[in-house]
């Protein structure tokens, strides 16, 4: 078989579990039933259905989980209509891991950490918190601000419930945009809610979610005094290769694929604005 | 030009809803046969067959393609045919013009009373395209094994 | 000319008229006008030019320009003038945004022509009657401009501008004799191995940049079929012989009875392919089967393919016509 | 170095193609030089240069990557790559030569390599022709490119009798050994470079000034309002891209033949306006934007990314097929004057 | 990916016979998308449709796929079967293997071969299908009929009669058409007027019929079942509600020297008139070419004289906007004009007339009072040349007349000489013809009697030429029967002109976006199946509007289009075929071609906002198709050019993957 990094390995799909209406987890083993790469959290595989596309996916699982890796992926195109429509036990294909990752083990170490997620935002991010609590004793204060649309919207939220929260030294904090009956927690929209918090500026913040929330959510902790060199984002452009080889996904001089997908916001003030 | 003795050609035959498609069941009614290489696929109308239709046939391997429908002044629509007469016109000139054998794109108004026009039909224009052999200079090697 | 065109481009502006002017904007060579949007008179006087390079069809630009702020002068070359008919039947631009200057003319030059002649290195042109005198890096040397002319000049099919708002020049009168399907002809005479061949050796060269499309004036549309991944014909490159026809074919098909043989298609082909002898080829048969039809030359006429009579040939026309096998 | 008389050029093409495929530019039906294999009777292309540059030769405008076969929920994944196999390209210009070495950067060094690439690298011999007659539209000296002494396996020069060569690598002392040449005198063809260097030195754009671009240039560069005009009439066509010996984007696209889905990639365009466009939104939304990435790609990112190595060898392609006649020169002088 | 059924038929032997149909469904078993697959004796039968609908159920399928006989045959059987599970009736396909497979290869392994690969292609396009739901629009339960002659005034009646409101619109004073100007009618020597005029009445009167006379047409939004039209009520310069139709005022008008119409300008009428005396409404119509006061201020005598005090000189026209569910096209025909026709000397001499003319000179109504004068000279005509076929059955390449035949005139001028030749018994009545045509009932009995019982000279040969001179019309002609040359003098030549449609039907086409023949015919929805449906939905043909034709056709069409419509107005909604065209919006340029190709009228503009980049705003012209009117041709997908418009249940990409199955 020929060697490159372009041509995929062969994947099977062992598990699927329905998040929300929209979002769906899928557990990927190799073809040879074992986990297939390691991977750094915060770094992506690309997943595809040969004849259908090809997709970078943010991998959701820790790297401390040893058998599988999982992605939380949202329908919205082609490639994830089909994933959505498929059932355990299909080969996909998958190649990887890329991107950069975060640095769970240089710079967050003895940080306090704020991770803000909004909706399907939190895929990225999980694969940070459940490291980070895998190796608790690494790191300070552990919170997590988490909204969604709506209850229904919430990605892992029995995980939330079941673990997270039962958890010590790590705080959950979710809230939904709009009141629910079932609902008895914070509603409101996720950078409120974080301004609300008045969270210490001495934390590591990492934000993922749509760019509404980034924005506000970056205004707030602006207005709050934190340093932009302790915020981070993970960003998501068009790609085709994931190895800084196709050109689509630079911003300026730097590959989202291969200098990202993890930026600083001391780092993203280099580059033109243009993601 | 060489032809294998047991090849078959592939031959799409796009049919009208209102005339050809009932010809073709009338053909069936009346057990009259032609090759099985012949498949129909069902337009509501013949001016419903988009150039890229023949095109992609030929592309996927067919070897001769054929569009049924009402007679003239017969549409179902009043006036599809007469859009899909002026439209195959200029298509197949257009392939003609491109050195690419006429013989194997056709136009026939078959009625839903003309079964064995239908049958007749689909026997002469099998037996015109295997005469000519493969299609080549409209295949694509990709959806070849 | 350049100097009438300049100062009636200038009066335009001054006059309040127009808000700005569309035309050919000096490049670093003689010929490498690009067309460009001018606002100031100073602009104009500084880089307005009109030469025999000013060859470019301008009309698409008039789809965006139209639809802007404030109206727009624009420079219609006859043949240009067709394409510009033909977008406002298609009611892609917006007339009453457009001051229209028709210009006479009498045929445009093609730097690959001068350069296929084995001159190189050309630096600079001055048209002496009917011959170019052109400097080059390697010496003088002279063509005469017949020589020079773009294809569809060659064959120029009419010297009437349409539409416009005034006319610089006299205006001209349409050429049926032209000879521009004489290529067609020569190559309807070919047997079905040779035409193959002769568009196999063409279109084989085809490099998918998609400039024929671009600089097409009835390639207007928001989203090309072979753009939208949901045609299911969507290609980026050639990807197999087929799919290099089947890109010509379609989109000679889709311009079919819309395409006005304005030949920018060949002037811009950076292959050199006579893609104009696939549109021609249509018009050609429209003339032949169903009545003489140029695209663009009024208002109200639909056309053939979107048309019809109870009498019209039938598709069986064609075994009788072209070459034997 | 090396000699051979004009009139037995093809005898050594002979000789070259009886091993390997040679690759030589040659005329079409409509004058458009092209690299093609040698065969008999092929006459070398008078052109100073191919429509298309040599980087198809190892960068090719599809390449199938891998085929898949789909059965229910099985995948099955099939090779698709053919052995390649040895070839010379004999006539590559100065500044195709060096576009060579700005796509090596990104396809033979860069990590993970592309071994698609690095096979045909590998087992090609470039033989470049320094330019006997350069066209207005070159300006490969702003490069600091010297079209008298071209790079390449084997470089050569040409006078009114002969053929000059000079093995630069072992691939290129290789080649020569085996072929029919007779020796020459090491400055056998200093009287052509001597030649090639008083036209350069007449060149029209020969004092193309780049100061201002380079590393570190994208917060001075992006925002300059010139772009927005430059930018207006661009068709945003590939025409440039493709012709481009240096752009390197491609697309990465599944064909479903029906029997085998085959995965290739294909040259794309930065200037077409589906190349960044997703689902949810579109970074470069208006041709301004695509047309700035494609000039600041290569004059500010590249050499920002490569040790300051423009991304661009001055060759004139675009100068004579862009259908607007907007270049790297227009841009170069409309961004690059002092404000 | 849908979740796929798919149930193979036997059809008893028919198809098992010649497919093997378990290999079929193990084949089909295995494609993407397939969950269940199985083969079945009578799929159609109640077992076979139960054994659909619990599969449905039971494995959730999304799509279902059946082997069996023709659609034409059972797709709605099954449609409704899959309804019935909660399945949407479109996410059915249907693999023809019987008429197209077992029926037709007797060879096993060929027909089953085959059936995999319809059954194969059936998948496929199901895996494209969308669930898809027929349209409901409501339905104005109000009929427009344009025009008043008899084929309007019948198809009013009708509607009316079945208790729907109608608006007849006659753009002249008074309905009644060309009926109400001829004399007698063939075959049965009937009075026009007696049978025409108690229907103009009972419209007249009629509670559900509302007569908009002197009114036009201005313009017609909208579709089948919710057409908005515009109406424009000329000013006829008197109160409707008023007038009395007393008369008085017409024996005062000054201005006596207008050309009557009505009598096809062989007499005078006055600026204020009623056309006859028969009209309904009977109302008094200012004729504002003439009148005095309105041309020149002066005059104002009819306003004096009208004891109800219904002239109102400052009348406007007026637009009255209306909502029909039906429009019924009944604009009729006229003679055409014989200017072009000079070898008949019919501008030269006042003696040479039209038929129609020569029917108001034989009108007891007429200008001579019924008796037969020539209009020169006031004396009786003693030889009478009738010419037939003057503008009918011509030379396409002659430029003048028409290529078609007129049908009415063999009958009319039987008639005519006939009736002379009874009157007149002192008369010679020559009648020259090309052919005489008389199939109808009675019509050749009819024809016989006036050769036969009249003894009209019945000549085959066309007349060459007609020249006044000295009082007499000498006509030359030839006897292509004996072949010789004739010369009769004549005292007066009758001409029957060829009819065409009313110059007014075809700017109403364009407004009706109903089409039309080179003719100005109107076309019919079929032409054998549907002849009184215009292919716009929701617009039908009465009268020689569709077509040259006698009175019983007219009336018998007018019934057959008053039923059509009735049939339309008792549904309270409209079930669309939801198998229309589909434009997406975002693809749509906007250049029309699609609307140049659609046969219904069903394809409009719009001007609408699209997000441009950056945040702007970009204003643009896209398709819309109204599915009620979309009838699911298909020509506008191939007409446009950037593929915006696909067609619903036979897409674009649903074909090509039938394509794609079919051949790989």
């Amino acid at each position: 078989m020929y060697e490159d990094a372009l041509i995929p390995k062969l994947g099977v799909v062992t598990q699927i579990r329905v998040e929300t209406p929209d979002v769906k987890t899928f557990r990927v083993v190799g073809a040879d039933g074992k986990k297939p790469f390691v991977h750094i959290p915060g770094q992506c595989a690309m997943l595809s259905i040969p004849g259908v596309g090809e997709a970078l996916f943010s991998i959701t699982s820790s790297p401390t989980v040893e058998e599988y890796i999982e992605f939380s992926i949202k329908k919205c195109g082609c490639v994830t209509d089909w994933l959505h429509s498929m059932e355990p036990g299909q080969n996909v294909t998958i190649r990887g891991p890329y991107g950069n990752g975060f640095p769970v083990d240089t710079d967050f170490v003895g940080k306090d950490l704020l991770f803000v997620a909004g909706g399907i935002g939190l895929a990225p991010l999980h694969s940070v918190i459940n490291y980070c609590r895998a190796h608790r004793e690494k790191y300070g204060q552990i919170d997590v601000v988490y909204g969604s649309r709506s209850m229904g919207d919430l990605v892992d939220y029995k995980e939330i419930l079941d673990d997270w929260m039962k958890e010590d030294g790590i705080n959950v904090h979710l809230t939904i945009d709009n009141p629910q009956p079932e609902w008895d927690g914070h509603v409101g929209f996720v950078p409120n809610y974080v301004t609300e918090l008045k969270p210490d500026i001495s934390k590591t913040v990492v934000m993922c979610g749509p760019p509404v929330m980034i924005k506000f959510t970056l205004a707030g902790l602006m207005d709050l005094g934190f340093d932009r060199k302790n915020i981070y984002t993970t960003l998501e452009l068009r790609m085709k290769c994931a190895i800084g080889r196709c050109g689509r996904c630079n911003i300026g001089s730097k590959f989202v694929c291969k200098d990202g997908p993890v930026f600083r916001f001391d780092e993203l003030d280099e580059l033109p604005n243009e993601y | 030009m060489q032809v294998d003795k047991n090849w078959t050609p592939t031959i799409v035959a796009f049919c009208c809803n209102w005339c050809s498609y009932a010809g073709a069941d009338l053909s069936g009614n009346n057990r009259l046969s032609y090759p099985a290489n012949v498949k129909i696929i069902r337009i509501p109308c013949s001016c419903r067959l988009n150039p890229m239709f023949i095109l992609r046939a030929f592309q996927r391997g067919a070897d001769g393609v054929i569009l049924c429908g009402c007679h003239p002044g017969d549409c179902h629509y009043t006036t599809g045919n007469y859009y899909a007469r002026r439209r195959m016109t200029l298509l197949f000139s257009m392939l003609d013009y491109l050195g690419i054998e006429k013989e194997r794109t056709r136009v026939e108004w078959v009625s839903a009373a003309e079964g064995a026009k239908f049958a007749a039909t689909m026997n002469e224009f099998v037996e015109a395209v295997t005469a000519l052999g493969e299609n080549k200079r409209l295949e694509d090697f990709r959806c070849k094994q | 000319m350049q100097a009438v065109i300049k100062k009636k481009a200038i009066e335009l502006l001054e006059s309040g008229t127009v808000n700005r002017v569309l035309g050919w904007k000096a490049g670093e060579f003689f010929y490498d006008l690009t067309p460009a949007v001018f606002t100031t008179p100073e602009q104009i006087e500084k880089d307005f030019v009109y030469s025999v390079f000013s060859g470019a069809n301008m009309s698409k630009y008039l789809i965006d320009e139209s639809k802007k702020e404030g109206k727009v002068a624009a420079f219609i070359k006859p043949c240009d003038g067709y394409s510009f008919v033909q977008l406002q039947k298609e009611h892609r631009i917006v007339r009453e945004n457009i001051y229209a200057v028709g210009l006479a003319c009498d045929g445009m030059c093609d730097m690959r022509e001068i350069r296929e002649a084995g001159i190189k290195g050309v630096t600079s042109v001055e048209e002496d009657g009917e011959t170019l005198k052109i400097g080059t890096i390697y010496g003088e040397k002279t063509m005469a401009k017949k020589d020079a002319l773009l294809e569809r000049c060659v064959h120029c099919k009419s010297k009437k501008v349409v539409d416009c708002d005034e006319m610089i020049g006299e205006n001209g009168e349409e050429n049926r004799d032209c000879g521009r399907f004489d290529e067609v002809e020569k190559l309807e005479a070919m047997s079905p191995d040779e035409r193959f061949a002769f568009w196999r050796s063409q279109l084989s060269r085809c490099i998918r940049c998609n400039a024929c499309r671009e600089v097409c004036p009835a390639c207007s549309c928001v989203k090309c079929v072979f753009d939208n991944p949901n045609s299911g014909i969507a290609q980026k490159a050639a990807a197999s012989d087929f799919e290099e026809n089947n890109f010509h074919i379609i989109r000679a098909f889709h311009v079919a009875g819309r395409c006005t043989d304005c030949g920018e298609c060949s002037r811009v082909c950076p292959e050199h392919i006579p893609l104009h002898l696939l549109n021609r080829k249509f018009i050609k048969d429209m003339n032949e089967l169903y009545g003489f039809y140029q695209a663009g030359a009024d208002f109200e006429s639909k056309p053939p393919v979107m048309n019809y009579t109870t009498g019209d040939a039938e598709p069986s026309i064609v075994y009788a016509r072209g070459g034997d096998k | 170095m090396k000699k051979i008389s004009k009139a037995k050029i093809d005898e050594l093409f002979k000789a070259i193609s009886a091993k390997e495929t040679l690759y030589i530019p040659v005329d079409d039906s409509e004058g458009q030089a092209a690299f093609i294999p040698y065969a008999e009777g092929l006459k070398m292309s008078e052109d100073l240069n191919t429509v298309r540059s040599a980087k198809d030769l190892f960068f090719p405008q599809v390449e199938s990557l891998v085929n898949f076969k789909m059965d229910g929920k099985h995948i099955e994944i099939i090779d698709a790559a053919t052995e390649k196999k040895p070839f010379v390209i004999f006539g590559v210009r100065a500044c195709d030569a060096r576009s060579f070495d700005i796509l090596d950067r990104v396809f033979y060094y860069a990590e993970p390599k592309d071994s698609f690439y690095i096979e045909r690298r590998d087992k090609s011999t470039v033989v470049t022709l320094a330019c006997n007659a350069p066209e207005e539209t070159c300006f490969c000296g702003a490069f600091g490119i010297d079209p008298a002494e071209p790079a390449g396996d084997v470089s050569a020069w040409q006078d009114g009798e002969s053929f000059f060569f000079k093995a630069n690598t072992e691939k290129g002392e290789a080649l020569l050994a085996g072929l029919p040449l007779e020796d020459a005198a090491d400055d056998a063809a200093d009287k052509v470079k001597e030649d090639i260097r008083k036209i350069t030195a007449m060149l029209p754009l020969k004092d193309l000034d780049l100061s201002k671009f380079g590393p570190g240039k994208t917060q001075e560069l992006f925002n300059d309002p010139a772009w927005a005009t430059l930018s207006e009439s661009c068709l945003g066509c590939g025409t440039c891209t493709f012709v481009c010996p240096t752009c390197q984007c491609f697309d990465i696209r599944d064909f479903d033949g029906g029997k085998e889905i085959r995965r290739y990639r294909c040259w794309d365009s930065c200037m077409y306006s589906d190349f960044t466009q997703m689902s949810a939104g579109q970074p470069r939304p208006t041709q301004k934007e695509r047309f700035r990435q494609r000039f600041m790609h290569k004059l500010v990112y590249y050499p920002d990314m490569h040790e300051g190595l423009f991304s661009c060898v001055g060759c004139g392609r675009c100068l004579r097929k862009c259908p607007i006649h907007m270049n790297i020169v227009k841009v170069i002088k409309t961004i690059g004057e002092e404000k | 990916m849908q979740r796929i059924g798919v149930f193979v038929c036997w059809c008893g032997s028919n198809i098992a016979a010649t497919v093997d149909v378990e290999a079929v469904a193990d084949a089909l078993s295995k494609e993407p998308g397939v969950v269940f697959a199985t083969n079945y004796q009578y799929m159609c039968s109640k077992s076979g449709q139960d054994m659909i609908r619990e599969k449905i159920k039971e494995l959730g399928l999304t799509g279902v796929v059946i082997c069996s006989c023709s659609p034409r045959m059972h797709e709605a059987t099954f449609r409704k079967t899959c309804e019935s599970a909660g399945l949407n009736p479109y996410m059915v396909e249907i693999a023809n293997i019987r008429e197209q497979v077992s029926w037709v290869h007797k060879d096993k392994a060929v027909g089953t071969e085959k059936a995999i690969i319809l059954g194969r292609a059936a998948i496929a396009k199901v895996q494209l299908n969308t669930p898809l739901i027929a349209g409901q629009t409501p339905v104005t339960k109000r009929a427009l009929v344009i025009g008043g002659g008899i084929a309007g005034i019948q198809t009013a009646l009708d509607i009316a009669d079945a208790g729907f409101p109608v608006d007849i619109v006659e753009k002249n004073p008074t309905i009644g058409g060309k009926m109400a100007q001829l004399d007698k009618t063939f075959p049965t020597l009937d009075c026009a007027a007696c049978i025409l005029t108690p229907k103009m009445v009972d419209a007249g009167q009629n509670e559900n019929i509302r007569i908009l006379s002197y009114s036009e047409i201005e313009d017609v939004k909208g579709y089948i079942g919710n057409f908005d039209v515009k109406i424009r009520r000329k000013a006829r310069y008197v109160d409707e509600e008023k007038c009395t139709g007393c008369g008085t005022c017409m024996e005062k008008c000054p201005m006596k020297k207008v050309p009557n119409e009505f009598n096809m300008g062989l007499d005078n009428r006055t600026a204020i008139y009623i056309p006859f005396a028969q009209a309904v409404p009977k109302v008094a119509t200012i004729d504002a070419n003439y009148c005095l006061k309105l041309n020149t201020g002066k005059c104002g005598i009819c306003s004096k004289v009208c004891l109800a005090d219904a002239v109102d000189y400052e009348q406007k026209d007026e637009i009255l906007e209306e909502k029909y569910g039906a429009i019924v096209v009944a604009t009729g025909f006229n003679p055409i004009s014989l200017e072009k026709f000079d070898e008949f000397a019919y501008s030269q001499s006042p003696d040479v007339v039209s038929s129609l003319e020569f029917e108001r000179l034989m009108n007891a109504a007429g200008p001579t009072g019924g008796t037969l004068l020539r209009p020169s000279d006031k004396t009786h005509p003693h030889t009478i040349v009738f010419v037939q076929c003057v503008g009918s059955r011509c030379d396409a390449s002659a430029e003048k007349g028409k290529e078609y035949c007129s049908k009415i005139c063999c009958m009319y001028t039987a008639k005519h000489a006939m009736l002379t030749r009874e009157k007149y018994p002192d008369t010679e009545v020559y009648v020259f013809y090309i052919d005489v045509r008389t199939p109808g009932k009675g019509f050749d009995e009819f024809y016989r009697r006036a050769v036969e019982q009249y003894n009209v000279h019945y000549i085959k040969g066309m007349v060459g030429k007609v020249v006044p001179e000295g009082g007499k019309l000498k006509v030359q002609a030839s006897d292509l029967l004996d072949n010789r040359q004739i010369h009769i003098d004549a005292d007066m030549v009758v001409l029957a002109a060829a009819i065409e449609p009313d110059k007014s039907a075809r700017p109403l086409a364009t407004k009706l976006t109903a089409s039309m023949d080179t003719n100005d015919f109107f076309t019919e929805a079929h032409p054998k199946l549907r002849p009184v449906e215009s292919p716009t939905a929701g617009i039908f043909l009465s009268g020689t509007c569709q077509g040259p034709k006698d009175i019983p056709e007219t009336v018998a069409q007018a019934g057959a289009a008053a039923s059509k419509v009735i049939s339309l107005l008792v549904k309270d909604n409209l079930v669309g075929n939801p198998c229309v065209a589909k434009p997406d919006e975002l693809m749509c340029n906007g250049c029309s071609s699609c609307e140049k190709v659609c046969p219904y009228g069903a394809i409009t503009y719009e001007d609408k906002p699209f997000r441009g980049p950056n945040r702007t705003t970009l204003i643009r012209r896209v398709a819309v198709v109204n599915p009620a009117v979309c009838q699911g041709c298909g020509a506008c997908t191939v007409a446009c050019p950037s593929g915006a418009m696909d067609l619903l249940g036979f897409s674009n990409r649903q074909i090509m993957a039938e394509v794609d199955a079919i051949c790989k």
